[in-house]
């Protein structure tokens, strides 16, 4: 008898949809079907299940080749990585969960190691702007229940977050929102012609690069004053459209996304559509919130500020102290600068999501890859440890886009004997501690 | 004024972190007190003396006291790391938060300077002779308060984000500057010799920003309001005199609204 | 050889996103990311027809992808390839002291190469590392 | 488990009436006993010339959930130079100042001697996030009130009337959420801020669910006690924080006449009013701002079934943080500092802003007078609780300051006097004509018998009688002999030379050695059998939810050492 499992959360994007419905083979080891997930969340619960999954640490030989080995040894050999070097760096977390988070905040602080996660090169440039200038935000479900105008700003959720629209933001009947598409406004603000762009009422098409002046622009028509005729390449009489409908919603919210974090000025174009939503909060009710990327990207963020303070790029080098500045304790500012000489990856694929110069200088040191899967990051590591799939061999608690915690399932169990990742860094942990007592 | 020499001798493998290299540490210390006075390498802490070859004498008091640095240090961080008083010069390259805030004395760095330099700083004079790197006398991530008082001048050219939350204080660039500046700006004065490619007083509460070459982005929320003239730095010129950021809040002070003077050179 | 001047941004696809679940070593993946999308009288300019291969150069590498129009169209002037492995063997790694590399908007310069073979995704990223044996 | 004899100290305990005397205390598995049940092995700690209490109880800080963490998120600069070194051995890293992290929250509540601290605002929804914090919360026992105040449910309820259906919904979400008791922050004016709103007075209706702040209060009143729950309903009332708003606190406070506690956990009040102080406003402006704390307290010193916590400006840079997400605006629009802002859907709304409580910014010292004043006003210090709403008025380590200022008039004469406008301080303020010094028994009162009272768990904490749990604080000052120095005071009780938590030595001289478990305590109230509470709760989340209802309710996991504390009323 196949076995049907409610309730599951999806560990694919940032929107964490916890409506999956999973079916499972009898002896609770296979995925059979996935029920309302999108076309990438119901890939992620079958991939888990395919045959050729490594379920035994590997170590590179001289040769280059793979071997494989126990998970004593590659536990044994992490462990000595991160005592020998003088400033190791544990970078990723995209797809882990909290438990996850928590366990490797304890080695980085053992190692005195720099802690960060893959918002160093996502939503790092949000962090900064919050720093600098806050974060007026809500969770997705006032957004369900009460929008009539949504802004998506250099974000594209038709890709990113496929169900994004239809759950919270754009389709949704709520509690005030009885009409649910009828009865909003979307505005999509992107230089390209998006899928997102296509079900908007109005697209500005903004000249790439040059969201900062279109936001300056719309601040200055909200305080009142004039604004050159053409401002990024949209013209004046649709930004006065556009900025009038934002005035006279009863609750709007701005969806933004990597355009803002990726492109020139990076955190200022944050920090001015956080500005340009405190200015829209004195004619009605505005909120804001960044489109994270992965299921519980949010997660080491919220859980490292609870532990060390600081969201993301966690010099804990001091032992005493911890350090964060983004531009130095950031990942790949580190690994340009050649300042550090050990790396973890977990979680994420830094081999193919960091710019290749990055990937070239890490890799003049130890490189450790945690991952349930092959990767690129895998496939050049001197070491990888995998892992059990979070979400679908093991639970635990994620944090939503909008920072609501939930409680994640597991749908099966772990293949052939595999670790979580709280189990394998709590061992890492336990190794250093003894190494610490040999020394 | 005595002086210790500090030459390099013993390169990092990873990146030096010597926020105890000022007038105020070194001062009423014998050489040897000196040289055992701690850096950081990544998580390794060691004298300095293990990297430096330390020569001179320091002085009674920080005032009384001037740091020479020689040899390559393009990687040695937090030189003069809030210093209150006498002089450091460094006669090459050093990395990031040299100057970092600063309360008073002199720091002269004769090549370039990465990121962070003069750091929040209130006091003081840091002069580059090189390029300076990004966040210029900017605030520490999240402060409100950032440069507060004291000078910067970098001959040649900077990154982005300089002056970004400035408070009070000046800051000279002789070069260009490439975007940014004095975002979030409430005061102080920041004249850029060269060009900027764009975002000049993005945010700016109040505070003064002279560009003497071409700003190839304006912002709108600049509005033109007359020509004038000044004399900045020793030129005099005339300047097209900008207010904003009109989409910035802007206090009153005796019923007049206080906003950001932006003067470009016409 | 025409050459042209264009702003490259690189940004998620779902089709990268399905592909990438089910593996980078996959054709799906390579199919999905080893592409330029660019607005139709960019590839005029480069004197190619649609679906060729050409060469992407940036300040900080090259990698040769595909050009095609796109869905999801750019104005001119504006080329984008697919987050991912072929995207990266070009982003500038410079970050603006931010922490995050220039991913959306850096100057590359693209040009025909039809007979150009596009490499897949590991001959990419271990043959940056040293690391490439060639096809087993 | 070791056993202690804590001998010869000068022992304050209220609930025993020992004011002072010079007795011993004797520790053992975890319990304070009786000094004839220790074996010959017990360790004796000479405790003579020093000041033995039970360990200090919080009824209001603001430590753990989504809103802390945010405020920690949006401050590096308030870690930046102000962190101390990490010391000792068992230790993790300790960073922050206003907010500190988890760890450090831990440790320095120990430090001072703390052993229970009660988070004060749980937003539902968000439940999970503060247990996980509370977990990471080293040491110090701690629950958490869910936030009730503007709950969808709840004002459907109370509009209609129905206080049995909002019991059992209120009880259903008590369980959920593993929380303590029914917290109200702005009633109705924190669902009126979903459409940029507010409610400031008592009788502002809320828009669409038609209703008052004062039905609301009145109606979950008698939910409180028709649940009879351990604490009372803990309310922060509207129009917080504003010029003249002392007139809205008395109006809210009176709609408390006439209840009576019911409850077998010996409390005495059915209304418990939070920060009192940020309540106490007279004026009509910033310009004309003035105290009311002697108004205030008059009328609570009248009526027993009223408790209140302080609430004092420490004049520091500190957080603030509410689920007054109105108030939070418009504090942004007084002082221009960054503003976070969450609501959070069917239930409530937080905001973050940092603010400078300046020394010299006459405001300021006025409030830092009127947190004092209510103290010294205050006629039962059973029913006064000594708390900076931390960190809203002030971080938490400042409490041994606040008991300085409460002991010695000179310590706050001297700092009155040294303020910038002085004259105009004291004029508006009634501090300076008051002599009044608090004894080490009224202290005791404030900070351990009577909020462990207040909250209901006075069969566990806030007393030295044999039978409680083992927590004892010994500070080193000696009351017969107090120090001419006033911040002695200060640094006695910031570094309690001993503290012993379910009878472990975890703290000596401020130096951390050990974190044994720590306890959530939560209420698990049984109500009859619902059934159309039950569809409601499944109706609400199937569509207005963002969540799915089977991952609500806080897993055990999540609260590792749970205390529940069982209530029937179906019987």
């Amino acid at each position: 008898m196949a076995k049907v499992i409610t309730g599951v959360g999806c560990p694919y994007c940032g929107a964490s949809c916890d409506d999956i419905e999973v079916t499972v083979s009898d002896d609770g080891t296979k995925v059979l079907e996935v029920k309302n997930a999108c076309a990438i969340g119901n890939q992620v619960f079958h991939h888990a299940s395919t045959p050729g999954r490594i379920t035994s640490p590997r170590l590179r030989q001289p040769d280059g080749t793979y071997k494989e080995i126990s998970y004593e040894e590659a536990i044994d050999r992490a462990a000595r990585i991160l005592v020998n070097a003088k400033k190791p760096l544990i970078y990723g977390f995209g797809s882990t969960n909290c438990e996850g988070m928590s366990a490797a905040g304890r080695v980085a602080e053992k190692a005195g190691a720099v802690l960060d996660n893959c918002a160093s090169i996502c939503h790092g440039s949000s962090f900064l702007a919050i720093f600098d200038n806050g974060y007026p935000s809500c969770t997705l479900g006032e957004v369900k229940n009460r929008a009539d105008v949504i802004v998506y700003w250099a974000s594209n959720p038709a890709h990113a977050h496929p169900r994004h629209m239809s759950r919270y933001s754009i389709f949704p009947r709520g509690f005030f929102t009885g009409k649910g598409h009828m009865g909003r406004k979307i505005i999509c603000i992107d230089p390209r012609v998006t899928d997102t762009a296509r079900v908007a009422d109005i697209h500005l098409q903004v000249q790439q690069g040059h969201d900062y002046e279109l936001f300056n622009a719309f601040r200055t028509v909200l305080h009142g004053g004039d604004i050159p005729d053409m401002v990024a390449g949209i013209p004046k009489e649709k930004i006065l459209e556009a900025a009038g409908i934002m005035k006279k919603a009863r609750f709007g919210t701005v969806f933004y996304g990597m355009g803002l974090c990726h492109s020139d000025g990076r955190n200022h174009n944050v920090d001015i559509a956080i500005s340009m939503t405190r200015d829209l909060n004195e004619f009605t009710k505005w909120t804001i919130m960044a489109m994270r990327g992965h299921y519980n990207i949010a997660g080491p963020g919220v859980v490292w500020s609870w532990q060390f303070g600081f969201p993301y790029c966690i010099d804990m080098t001091k032992r005493d102290l911890v350090h964060m500045n983004p531009g130095e304790t950031s990942s790949v500012d580190l690994a340009m600068r050649d300042e550090v000489d050990a790396f973890v990856n977990i979680g994420t694929d830094a081999g193919a999501h960091f710019p290749i110069p990055a990937v070239q200088h890490l890799k003049k040191h130890p490189w450790i890859t945690i991952d349930p899967n092959i990767c690129m990051a895998s496939e050049i590591s001197d070491l990888h440890i995998p892992v059990a799939v979070v979400g679908v061999e093991t639970g635990g608690v994620v944090y939503r886009m909008d920072n609501v915690p939930i409680q994640f399932k597991k749908v099966v169990e772990p293949a052939g004997g595999i670790l979580t990742d709280e189990e394998l860094f709590d061992k890492i942990y336990e190794r250093m501690c003894e190494l610490d007592q040999e020394a | 004024m005595k002086t210790v020499t500090l030459t390099m001798k013993n390169k990092p493998e990873l990146i030096l972190e010597c926020n105890n290299v000022t007038p105020d540490a070194f001062a009423g210390k014998s050489l040897a007190d000196i040289g055992r006075l701690e850096v950081y390498e990544g998580k390794f802490r060691a004298p300095l003396a293990d990297y430096f070859e330390i020569a001179g004498e320091a002085g009674e008091t920080a005032a009384d006291t001037r740091i020479v640095m020689k040899g390559d240090c393009k990687r040695v961080k937090r030189i003069g790391q809030k210093m209150t008083a006498g002089e450091i010069e460094i006669e090459g390259d050093a990395d990031m938060y040299i100057g970092g805030w600063m309360e008073g004395g002199r720091i002269h760095v004769k090549g370039n300077v990465d990121a962070f330099c003069g750091m929040a700083m209130k006091g003081g004079e840091l002069l580059v002779d090189g390029d300076a790197g990004n966040y210029l006398g900017a605030a520490y991530r999240g402060d409100w308060r950032g440069m507060q008082g004291g000078l910067i001048r970098v001959k040649g050219n900077t990154g982005n984000d300089t002056a970004t939350f400035i408070n009070g204080g000046t800051i000279i660039v002789e070069g260009n500057a490439f975007i940014h500046v004095s975002t979030h700006g409430e005061g102080g004065t920041v004249v850029i010799k060269g060009d900027v490619e764009g975002r000049v007083g993005g945010q700016m509460v109040k505070g003064d920003v002279y560009v003497f070459g071409n700003i190839q982005y304006m912002l709108p929320g600049f509005k033109y309001m007359e020509d004038v003239e000044k004399e900045i730095d020793g030129t005099k010129a005339t300047f097209a005199h900008y207010i904003g950021d009109l989409g910035e809040r802007h206090p009153t002070s005796r019923g007049q609204t206080v906003y950001a003077n932006l003067y470009v050179k016409a | 050889m025409a050459k042209i001047n264009l702003n490259m941004i690189t940004q998620r696809a779902i089709e990268e996103g399905v592909a990438m679940e089910k593996g980078k070593t996959t054709p799906d993946y390579f199919e999905a990311c080893s592409i330029i999308e660019m607005n139709a009288e960019d590839i005029k300019k480069l004197g190619i027809n649609p679906n060729a291969n050409v060469r992407v150069i940036s300040e900080s590498g090259e990698v040769i992808v595909k050009a095609v129009v796109g869905r999801q169209t750019c104005y001119p002037g504006l080329c984008h390839i697919r987050q991912g492995v072929w995207a990266n063997q070009v982003v500038p790694p410079r970050t603006q002291s931010t922490g995050e590399p220039q991913y959306s908007g850096f100057p590359v310069t693209v040009e025909p190469a039809e007979y150009e073979r596009i490499k897949g995704a590991l001959e990419l990223v271990q043959g940056a590392c040293g690391l490439w044996k060639g096809d087993e | 488990m070791g056993e202690y004899l804590i001998k010869n100290g000068f022992v304050f305990d209220p609930v025993q009436g020992i004011n002072g005397d010079k007795s011993d205390v004797a520790l053992k598995d975890g319990k304070i006993v009786e000094t004839t049940a220790l074996s010959s092995g017990a360790t004796v700690i000479d405790a003579s010339g020093m000041t033995v209490m039970a360990g200090g109880v919080d009824i209001h800080s603001h430590v753990a959930g989504a809103k802390v963490d945010v405020g920690r998120l949006l401050r590096p600069e308030d870690k930046l130079f102000k962190s101390p070194k990490k010391t000792g051995k068992v230790s993790r890293v300790e960073m922050g100042y206003s907010v500190p992290t988890t760890f450090k929250t831990g440790y320095d509540y120990t430090r001072m001697g703390y052993s229970f601290v009660m988070e004060a605002a749980m937003p539902p929804l968000e439940a999970p996030h503060t247990h996980e914090e509370m977990r990471d919360t080293p040491i110090i026992d701690m629950a958490a009130m869910p936030v009730y105040g503007n709950n969808w449910f709840m004002l459907e309820y109370l509009k209609n009337g129905e206080i049995e259906n909002n019991a059992a919904y209120s009880a259903w979400l008590m369980t959920a959420t593993k929380g303590f008791a029914i917290k109200v922050v702005n009633p109705g004016g924190t669902e009126a801020w979903g459409w940029g709103l507010n409610c400031t007075t008592i009788h502002d209706p809320v828009p669409y669910f038609d209703i008052t702040p004062a039905e609301i209060i009145k109606g979950l009143i008698e939910t409180n006690e028709y649940l009879r729950l351990p604490h009372s309903i803990h309310l922060h009332p509207n129009n917080l924080g504003n010029p003249g708003n002392y007139e809205t606190t008395l109006e809210t406070l009176r709609l408390a006449e006439g209840y009576s506690p019911k409850s077998d956990f010996g409390r005495e009040q059915v209304l418990h009013n939070t920060h009192l102080q940020f309540h106490s406003y007279g004026g009509d402006s910033w310009g004309n701002f003035e105290s009311k704390a002697k108004e205030v307290m008059d009328y609570v010193n009248q009526q027993k079934n009223l408790t209140i916590d302080l609430g004092c400006v420490t004049l520091d840079e500190t957080t603030t943080m509410t689920a007054d997400g109105p108030f939070e605006h418009h504090l942004n629009g007084l002082n221009h500092l960054k503003w976070a802002n969450t609501d959070v859907e069917l239930e409530t709304a937080a905001g973050v802003v940092p603010y400078v409580y300046g020394k010299n910014v006459k405001v300021c010292d006025i409030q830092w007078a009127i947190g004092l004043e209510i103290a010294l006003f205050a006629k039962d210090m059973m029913r006064t609780f000594l708390t900076t709403d931390h960190p809203n008025a002030g971080p938490f380590f400042r409490y041994p300051r606040i008991i300085k200022w409460l002991m010695s008039k000179q310590s706050r004469d001297e700092l009155l006097h040294s303020f910038k406008w002085a004259d105009r301080v004291i004029a508006a303020t009634n501090l300076e004509s008051i002599d009044r010094e608090m004894t080490f028994n009224e202290i005791a009162q404030m900070t351990r018998a009577g909020p462990a009272k207040a909250l209901g768990i006075a069969h566990m904490y806030g007393s030295l009688k044999p039978g409680m749990n083992g927590n004892v604080a010994v500070y080193n000052i000696n009351p017969e002999h107090m120090p001419a120095d006033p911040d002695e005071i200060e640094k006695a009780f910031l570094r309690a030379a001993y503290v012993f938590k379910d009878g472990v030595m975890v703290s000596r001289d401020g130096e951390i050695l050990a974190t044994p478990p720590k306890l959530a305590l939560w209420v698990n109230a049984k109500v009859p059998e619902n059934a159309q509470v039950r569809r409601d709760i499944y109706e609400k989340f199937r569509k207005y939810y963002s969540v799915n209802l089977e991952n609500y309710p806080v897993r055990d996991e999540l609260a590792p050492n749970q205390r529940v504390i069982e209530l029937d009323i179906t019987a």
